[in-house]
């Protein structure tokens, strides 16, 4: 085990993956002179040449397309969006191309393809570069979603959804890369998508939830452990494919249900969650499952909104208190 | 005489056989029946949805394909039965496509608008106008990474060069040097729109600003077409960087099969003309007989040839069953990874692991 | 009254609002000589002139920006989309743009536009071309949401659309065009946006539905007729603004619903409208919610493999029958 | 002497006033000030997000934007605080939206990349790369609609170039003849890449493909670059249709706060010489001294006057409150329709009339 950052985990997944695979490259804006925006692809250009790391336009319609052209044509590419706030441009080719190519010429193109880079808000970066994008990939079938919010589930799962051979939509979030936490160091560590995580343990009510969402959901369980109220925090990890069966077990277990998400409530993940425990646990339910997400709002600039527009561990509690009803 | 020898000069001055001025024939032939044949399907409900006929530009298919290697990589858009037929997917396959049946090159999953054959590399039949040209790119780009000898050639519509994809990828595939040729199929019209309503310049400036060369080439000679796709796809293969035509060519019929092949956006006697003045057949007919290297029996046998591969492909499409129902749930994935779950319809169909 | 089609009242729809208010202009691919794709625009350019029925090129995300950017300087645009499937090219000036200048520039930029077009499958038009879009709008706020199912709603919901001072995304249906109904004469005839219509009344359970899938519910209610099952249809007409108190009084009648959607489950609006339902109407639920959509996968070409995939009558009736635990 | 001729013939030639001259540098040292008042602002937490200095490029926002009246409009990208203030919109609004305070511009809900101003036409503030590009169009849209007489002026920075939507919009204001000037303010770099490594062309080439005449402009020269609006918008206010300028500039800062000003992709050197060669201050400043029409005192209390607005703005802004925690859910919507639900968070703090 070392201790790292999930930008530094991240960073190794990539490593590990190209070097374990030649097919397996990196493309997006500033990845390679700029060692990444954001810095994940930090030492990659020496490491792998310019072949391999590569450096775009900023024409995100035009590389995410290329990237799947060359997955048909059997590279493994992976794809950084600066954030995903961009990749509004490029969801045709998400969309329309990578997920639905495998199925239109059945199974003659597999699409081993990683859409890569951080969703959600940072701080105070206002409405065009604040949004939890996950309904956009999740809502279509043909596409995988995978949303890390520690190091280790961000590189064993990076690692698998490198090795998947479907399209993977696999949003990280700014905020988390300078969080550190110990990771295996094992080359061969890979978390298999579909596999939820019990980040915490409680018996009295759980919160699920996933990304980085999962540490104000620590945090309210701290604050909750105050009050002697044990809670489960199950983080989800990837959105599709989704781990059912963890889900029914906190839920027969605690029967109290709050869902945590970054993004907008209307059909978000959390609405898809709480209607299928509602089809799968409807009589282990001992009361309605309370969403908390952003205020249903553009995210504003000015600190105090912004404040106010995200969910926080408070929300989290009251919603808690709620569905114990207390 | 001198007339004679003109049309043989034709064969000489594109350095192209009597062999394989006969083939091209053949090919053109083909496809003018199969889509015909298709046609008649469509009428008759064998055939549903869109369906996008390439009568008339049969030349651009078999003079731009028929120079390639089998490793080279075709894609293209929605109409594009004839392209995969250059390309060698089986006409059986094609029609069975179309008809949505389980021999169909997509298992009768993708029909007209979605022909795909990866051994062939043909790459589709893609849906969305432009869509194409940054995945022909992707090609392109597979291809000099590994550091093939094969190159990607893309065909899209006229009314595509609006789409800013085709902007981007061709800027890309300048500043990478990517063997990608981009093939403008000109037939004047999106749908009902003239290219002149839509467009101040000409089509051969589009490639400007990205610094890839732009030819601009007769798409009714399929002489002229093969010789100069012949000769630039060496080009392209030597390192030539990316390439930009304008093809320029005409559709006889509708847009698709529910619009019209004439009305308010193009006159009956501007089909008219072009079906005398343009076809590529009869120009080719024409050098050929002229030239004595095809007298009117022999075309006319070829017809029938020609005729008989596009009925049994008919009569194979009618014959192959409809894809089974299990096939419904199949190959929305290439992976069911073994935890979670990735269908969420609820139904009992899906078959997965889980 | 007159009885006419669908394609008609919207035909109708617009002519009157620009008739109107010389400030409201279309633009698309082919509105103008071609009459429309779907010929909804027929005969508008000759009334109008070219300057208020425009033929675009082929560029969804520039013409669909054009329209955002009239909007700001004061026009009331109505920006067609031969389809919403080919709206992924555009959707970052709807998202990004449309839905959030007002909230941006703190109300200085009202967003007076309306997107239209054909949603979902028509038929055998496979993967790419048949797709039910409504998830990717009403997942943001700041736009508006629209699916009218009858000659009657399409009429006056458009009017409404066009007159709203937001974004509307107004999602019609191909295989509704030729669609016949009465239709109110009335120039005024506007229905407001957000409010439910009950299209068929009963009292065993409900069936809640929107856009062109009121048919099948209402071929599902005669249907269960014939077993004695009464059977609410509640056709939401709007998704925002959403009827909830339209919703929650047909749950507190039957305690028994199904949701009926055209497209792909995962977060679709069947899901927001469950998690709402059992958020605020929990204890009137005796059965859980059963949603019915499309098979969750593209859409395939082949006749039967689509008349399979897509959500049928009797998909409801079984779907019925489960809630009723018969 | 000759030189000082040489320098009082740059009014001359460019038709420029010496009052108005005087005026440019006082708007360019305000620019600098403000910019300079910004970063400090920045640095001690004042401002949060992403802030994008604008210092460098001074001559480029006051050379355009000057020229124009208050009827035309302007819209830009992220890097747009001192052409908003060239547009009009009061210093102080803007340093309060910077501050994310109630008496900013958007009310602090924009912040630094959102600064708008309907009255005096300042449409934004767009944080999407290439974004404005289609909505500037739809502003030159309307004014052509309405048979207005203004005109749509847009900024884009060099790497917008590279997005289809600049393409497209380029296009259809040129079908359409629309009155809109396309301003490529080419500071060389998209945050730390260099043009030449996403362009295999120069910058001037970009419009060719759309009939879009295309235009190359000094842009650390203000007397050259307010000529050269001056008479082009008089053009396209005339009825020349759509123009593409090159405006050629340098910035002296990082991308944004948070990245460096030189390293792997520009040199220390090269920054240097450019700020030593290029400030659009200096050279205008050579050319007034040298004319004889400034002198350096003049200078200095101009500096001082800029200095001091924005440390007015600075404390204006200090001084604004916060955001009222109501104005959350406020200007969502431009209409709360009566009936139905519009917002799904289920939060009590909404407001909304159901
Ligand atoms: C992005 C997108 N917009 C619109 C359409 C609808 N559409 C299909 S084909 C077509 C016209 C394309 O014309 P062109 O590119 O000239 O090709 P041609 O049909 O002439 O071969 C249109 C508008 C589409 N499929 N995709
Ligand atoms: C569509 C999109 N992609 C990426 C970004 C991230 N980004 C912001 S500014 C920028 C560089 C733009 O450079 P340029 O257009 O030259 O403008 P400059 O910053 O030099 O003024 C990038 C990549 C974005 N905002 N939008
Ligand atoms: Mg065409
Ligand atoms: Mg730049």
């Amino acid at each position: 085990m070392a201790v790292m950052t999930y930008r530094e985990a991240l960073n190794a997944a990539l490593s590990e993956e190209m070097e374990r695979d030649p097919d397996v490259f990196l493309m997006g804006e500033e990845v390679a002179e700029y060692d990444g925006a954001y810095k994940v692809s930090k030492g990659l250009l020496d490491m792998f040449g310019s072949q391999r790391v590569v450096d775009s336009p900023i024409s995100e319609l035009g590389f995410t397309g290329l990237g799947v052209g060359a997955a048909m044509a059997g590279l493994r590419p992976v794809i950084e969006f600066m954030t995903f706030n961009f990749a509004f441009l490029a969801i045709d080719q998400v969309i329309n191309s990578a997920a639905k190519m495998h199925y239109m010429s059945e199974g003659q193109f597999p699409m081993p393809i990683v859409f890569r880079g951080p969703t959600g808000a940072a701080l105070q970066l206002s409405a065009q570069h604040s949004q939890a994008c996950e309904t956009y990939y999740s809502h279509a079938p043909g596409c995988k979603v995978v949303t890390p919010g520690t190091p280790a589930d961000a590189k064993g799962l990076l690692k698998a959804a490198i090795r998947d051979n479907d399209p993977v939509a696999f949003m990280e979030g700014e905020l988390l890369y300078n969080f550190k936490g110990e990771v295996p160091d094992d080359d061969d560590f890979v978390i298999p998508l579909g596999v939820a995580d019990l980040k915490h343990e409680g018996e009295d009510v759980s919160i699920i939830t996933h990304g980085k969402m999962i540490h104000v959901a620590l945090q309210a369980a701290q604050k909750l452990d105050k009050d002697g109220i044990k809670a489960d925090v199950l983080d989800l990890r990837t959105i599709r494919p989704l781990d059912m069966s963890a889900i029914l077990e906190t839920v027969r277990k605690t029967n109290r249900i709050v869902y945590l998400e970054e993004g907008w409530p209307y059909a978000g993940t959390g609405a898809q969650i709480v209607t299928m425990i509602q089809e799968e646990a409807f009589d282990h339910l001992d009361a309605p499952i309370i969403r908390v997400t952003q205020a249903d709002i553009p995210m504003p600039y000015a600190k105090n909104l912004e404040i106010l527009a995200k969910p926080s561990a408070d929300h989290v509690v009251k919603a808690v208190n709620k569905v114990l009803y207390r | 005489m001198a007339q004679k020898k003109k049309k043989k000069n034709a064969l000489l001055e594109h350095d192209i056989s009597e062999e394989l001025a006969l083939d091209l024939m053949r090919e053109m032939l083909l496809y003018r029946r199969f889509e015909e044949k298709a046609g008649e399907a469509y009428a008759i409900g064998k055939i549903g949805g869109f369906c996008h006929l390439h009568i008339g530009q049969e030349a651009a298919a078999a003079g731009s394909i028929k120079p390639l290697s089998r490793e080279d990589y075709v894609t293209s858009a929605y109409r594009e039965h004839t392209q995969a037929i250059a390309k060698g997917v089986n006409p059986n396959a094609v029609m069975a496509e179309l008809y949505g049946r389980s021999d169909g090159s997509s298992g009768g999953k993708g029909g007209s608008m979605h022909i795909f054959d990866a051994e062939c590399r043909f790459m589709g039949g893609h849906g969305i106008v432009g869509g194409q040209v940054p995945l022909a790119t992707g090609i392109a780009w597979k291809i000099k990474y590994r550091g093939e000898d094969s190159i990607s050639l893309v065909f899209m519509g006229d009314a595509a060069v609006n789409q800013g994809g085709f902007h981007e990828g061709l800027n890309m595939a300048a500043v990478w040097q990517l063997p990608c040729i981009y093939v403008v199929e000109n037939n004047e019209y999106g749908m009902g729109t003239a290219f002149d309503r839509v467009s101040k310049t000409e089509m051969a400036t589009k490639s400007a600003p990205h610094g890839v060369p732009a030819h601009v080439v007769d798409g009714q000679d399929v002489l002229a077409t093969y010789a100069f796709f012949r000769d630039l796809a060496d080009k392209v293969r030597e390192g030539a960087g990316p390439q930009y035509v304008d093809l320029q060519t005409y559709r006889f019929h509708g847009h698709s099969m529910s619009d019209p092949v004439s009305g308010t956006y193009r006159s009956v006697e501007e089909v008219e003309q072009a079906k005398d003045e343009r076809d590529p057949i009869a120009i080719l007919g024409a050098t050929l007989k002229g030239a004595g290297v095809l007298s009117q029996e022999a075309f006319e046998q070829m017809d029938v040839e020609a005729r008989q591969i596009a009925s049994d492909a008919a009569e194979f499409a009618d014959a192959s069953p409809l894809p089974a129902p299990e096939a419904l749930y199949k190959n929305v994935w290439a992976e069911i990874n073994p935890n979670g779950r990735l269908f969420f319809d609820g139904r009992p169909e899906q078959g997965e692991a889980s």
